[in-house]
């Protein structure tokens, strides 16, 4: 995770919010499991056969779905395919560089491709046109254009919402279908702080913070993906933890992303 | 379903396919401050394009080799998002791109007062969202924008426009199917104030007739659009003064 | 010829295809010193898979802007050869690789005392021989191993093991086939002495019921898998005590 | 453009010439609008279908001209491929590094390659042997060995000459035929020093210029390609000027070079 | 070649070795033509199509054998397709860095790859299932992950015990077939230190001498492949005396390592 | 059309394709000074093989670790031209190419007296622009030539040559058809006075007295070649005494 520009937080800055933790509240005024404000403007990008413009606090990522046809893999003839690419534009940060992914944006698009994946939002076996030889490849790809913090939670809920409006076209003469669409996987991500477990980290949290966890879950309460990150270490008592504050924040975000389209 | 050249791109009342006249911009609508980590952005929907700018600097120009004594080094990096265009784009740069940056990065280089800050770059960051003919003009318009939003001391704007000719016609700012099926394409800048030309390029096929006279169409419409450019600039200062920004 | 949905992965006594229970590990063995050049160095075989870890260091972190003044940068580098899986693998790394590295590296800086060697860094490169399911977490038992080999002080042991679902079962130690068809993965690395959570990564799908049963699995068979590596130590130091390396 | 070995031209010289163009002619005695002298060994590389050795005063380049048949693209099924690629070999000047092309090399293929495909010099339609399935690829790649300046026109004048005389064959075992060839472009590339425009810059006129534009024209005295580079500006009366001068001088090329063709 | 980890070999060091050479012997007691000890595990990766695992000295490669089938090279299109990969591993020395091959790897794979192929140790045609079509393409890969010196000869020998014993399946229901197999060719890399030539030189050896030389034969006595290397000359008579040395050295090498097999 | 197999390469007089003799050379020219910014040029015509050598240096070796503190660096790069072979070739190195690009460096470093140059490197660039079988001996050749053109002291040149074994029969210098469907393939390189082989590699198939007639084959035409490498200079000496460089 990148530094804020002024280099390291202040230690005066780091006890301030420690200790405010400790009485349940976050510098932003945020409960521990809170999170920011989310909006989301869908078909934010026409051209694409789905789209999202996603703000969570001051992050920023657009999602943009294509979806052509294509040939299967050759173990899976039945199936469409699906990839995720995330990009970490320079835009979004002072740090960030130009360049193939670096692996931290692999290991936000893996844990974000993982969630939709293993949960089986998309119906891949709709999306198979002629066993073999063609399916529909669907394309997600995010562009993170401003940085604050907690990037997969805001890619994922930004790809979920853009998946469950796409459009696609099995026929280049035929009609556009939408994209079959299983369930909706909210991934919600927590740091350690201390000995306190946060949701939604921004940029300083995730500063201060030397422990990062996703769970990915499904509207029926089932574990789809997980993801630990950073060196920090949590007990199986915080991992029990996580996994309740999980369900219980993503079945919020899921509420009010999708409240209109369920 | 028709071909393209079964496709009448003018009708008989020389209107355009979306209505427009022969010199009729497609409608512009610029806004600044739209990121928050950079020194200074701004976004452009220019007809179907939309595209994000951002600025960065001057900073200390990185790696050392490439710093300038005797000015800063603008470094403006045009990229489309995968999703910006019919076909999904593989990321990162083609050969395409790198000639946009660097025939942009240059056009700015003649605005900004380069001279007062050597041996450092300013980065000038372009994404864009949704590609619709006339992303490099667009960019540059944009871009001058946010190099002003983010504090750098400028000589002048850079005001962007196409011209071209389509089926035998001049015509003003290019739509995608007039760039495609179109006989001629020219992309210009200029300086607004001074008029002096900072960015030329063309392909196809163009007499010098209507080479002037297409230039004529262009320099008339950086005028409309520099009135869009201060505005998003003054919107921004009237929201400051008022004490907030939106 | 089966094909894998016709295939039972669990039969009517509740044993798995290779005969074992649901809570019983494949046969593990850890060798030290296989490699003359390295500062520490060992070879896990558990299942099929066959893992040779190198250790380098601690040794001055380069290029510079790499280094940490507070402590030493763990970079391992887990690399599967071109001929340890069923289709030739093109040599390099992959996204994959990229990530299974840094969850690695991640998961043994909690247990070496880094703070010791400001600026330094410590390399441990992971060569996946032959890879049979598990290989992350057989490469991080192992990698825990070739460090303690390299003389380097440790705060405590990383031991890994994985559980999953299979045909509805909770499993522990996966083999290739119960991890190819099978319903959720869960690998898991803990340090040894205080239980704390060092990795953690899961793909399926489980009710938090089942993976609690999945973590008390893994809780349990990393006591026997930590056996090993102290047994693999010791074998090393009883030998040194003889006066011979075999 | 590359710095002179020696760092940048001392300012005694920089006056030196700046005064001498006034009186219009420039250091090595050529007037503004004069070409430097213009030699072209064609058939140079005789296993290549078509080539050619330029030398433009000092500066040398080899043109090479391959023709493959191959597939067309998915958009333009019925048309045949061209490809430019311009090595600045490290040979060639002594800052130039191996590697692949910069973002000078790149401009310089594409200016060519511009000119070259928006004049349809090559009748691509001919090349065409089955639609959707095969037609024939030309391969156009230059080698710059030598750098003493204006390597653009030195390139565009070597593509035509070895178009001229270019042959393939559309069945391997049938018989050669000329590439179908529509008309001549000639590029001319002049740069700014000053106020004055000056066509053909050798290496110090570059570096003393900052601004210079490129502009492609056929024989039938229509414009097809232009590109300015560099971080000067024109005034619109400097680019008038420069499209009559680069007509005019433009014919004088397309006589010299290929006199005997037409 | 890399330096030791400890830089150069001390002064002193290399004139008690140069010394030592006169009389016959090495430091580490072996005569000029003689081998380190030789330790092979066949069938190392059961996994692969063939394997190996050798030790000379305390150098240690593995070498796997993957057999796919795929298209044949379209100017052989009734010959299967070898390729050669030589990796050595940053685990293998303190200097060796992760990433592409450096020219080193890439001389070491192609003269491996060079004996095997120019001895036509596999016969190539039956490795065709159908001609221009679809054939067996053989990719022997190479770890090297322990280094000591010459590395060329123990990947050659552990490619030869691992083609010996290869098994490919042209049909996927089908049956195994062994790997067709011609002859063994064996190479020997001989160094020269001062004027005397030593076979299969450890790294202290390698590090002393500025000439290298490799002579692949096969068990007919004939020359297949040969290779010099380093900045160093042989005068012709050396090259004579390497050739001899090369038959000698290389016979005993094949006998122990195929005793059995051939 | 015959097919290789058909096709005689040497017929009953024992002549070969192009009509020499065993032991006969292509017509070899060798031209220097071909270039004005390098330091030393020569290009060399050998058969149909065309081929220009830059060499540039004695310069401060970059990057520093690259620098060696008791000798120069002789960096040699082998480059083929797209338009060079029958089939269009991709640019940028080969596997082939760096092979060739570090036996030439080395076989370079033994003829130049690289230890009046500490911590410099001397750049060959060597551009195939038309390639007939035998490039990288004509390469070495022409280099050896273009490094005394530039100046470079040299304790003695390189000259090189190649034999083959062709229906059962040593000859010199393959052409392109007998290098391609012959059976054997010896370039190998000397030092001219000295005599010392400073390049050999080999395929094919060689008995030990094939060998040798080979290398005799070889020893004697480097006698001729060089001949020829001297005229070049000489010439250009005589040029310059005459006070004018053609």
């Amino acid at each position: 995770m990148p530094k804020d520009a002024s280099g390291v937080l202040s230690e005066i800055k780091r006890s301030f919010i420690q200790e405010k933790l400790k009485s349940g509240f976050r510098e932003d005024g945020r409960k521990l499991d809170e999170m920011r404000k989310i909006t989301i403007d869908e078909n934010y990008v026409p051209r694409a056969q789905g789209s999202a413009f996603v703000q969570l606090g001051k992050t920023k990522v657009i999602v943009g779905i294509k979806i052509e046809s294509g040939a299967p893999f050759p173990d899976t003839p039945n199936l469409g395919v699906m990839t995720t690419n995330v990009e970490m534009l320079p835009m979004a940060f002072p740090t960030f560089e130009p360049g193939p992914p670096n692996e931290d944006s692999i290991e936000i698009a893996r844990v974000v491709d993982r969630g939709i994946r293993e949960s089986k939002m998309i119906d891949l076996e709709k999306l198979c046109i002629e066993p073999g030889k063609k399916v529909m490849i669907v394309f997600i790809d995010i562009d993170v254009i401003d940085f604050d913090g907690n990037i997969i939670d805001a890619c994922t809920m930004g790809v979920v919402k853009a998946l469950s409006f796409a459009r696609y076209k099995p026929d280049p003469e035929g009609d556009e279908l939408p994209v079959p669409i299983n369930n909706h996987p909210i991934s919600v991500t927590m740091v350690k702080i201390g000995n306190e477990i946060l949701c939604d980290p921004n940029l300083e949290e995730e500063q201060m913070s030397n422990a990062r966890i996703t769970v990915t879950m499904t509207e029926d309460g089932k574990i789809r993906a997980m993801q630990k990150g950073n060196i920090g270490s949590f007990t199986l008592g915080q991992i029990n933890e996580v996994i309740q504050m999980s369900e219980r924040v993503g079945n919020g975000i899921r509420e009010q992303i999708l409240g209109e389209v369920r | 379903m028709g071909t393209p050249s079964d496709k009448k791109l003018i009708d008989e009342n020389g209107l355009r396919l979306d209505g427009r006249g022969p010199d009729e911009l497609r409608p512009i609508r610029i806004r600044t401050d739209v990121l928050e980590r950079a020194d200074g952005s701004a976004m452009i929907e220019w007809g179907g394009n939309k595209i994000i700018v951002a600025v960065y600097g001057p900073r200390e120009a990185y790696p050392k080799h490439t710093q300038d004594i005797e000015r800063a080094v603008i470094k403006a990096r045009y990229n489309m998002a995968a999703f910006s265009v019919d076909e999904r784009k593989r990321p990162g740069p083609d050969r395409r791109s790198v000639e946009i940056s660097k025939v942009i990065s240059e056009a700015l280089t003649a605005a900004v007062m380069v001279e007062q800050f050597p041996r450092t770059q300013i980065d000038v960051f372009i994404e864009v969202v949704q590609a619709d003919a006339g992303t490099r003009i667009a960019s540059l318009t944009a871009a001058s924008v946010a190099l002003a939003n983010a504090g750098i001391p400028m000589k002048d704007f850079v005001v962007g426009c196409t011209a071209g000719r389509v089926e035998g016609k001049v015509v003003l700012d290019l739509s995608k199917e007039e760039d495609n099926f179109g006989q001629a394409d020219l992309p210009m800048a200029v300086l607004q104030k001074s008029g002096e030309v900072v960015l030329i390029q063309m392909d196809g096929e163009l007499s010098k007739e209507e080479f002037d006279s297409a230039v004529a169409m262009i320099m008339d419409a950086t005028k409309r659009i520099h009135e869009i450019q201060r505005n998003a600039l003054v919107e921004k200062y009237q929201n400051i003064e008022a004490g907030g920004e939106e």
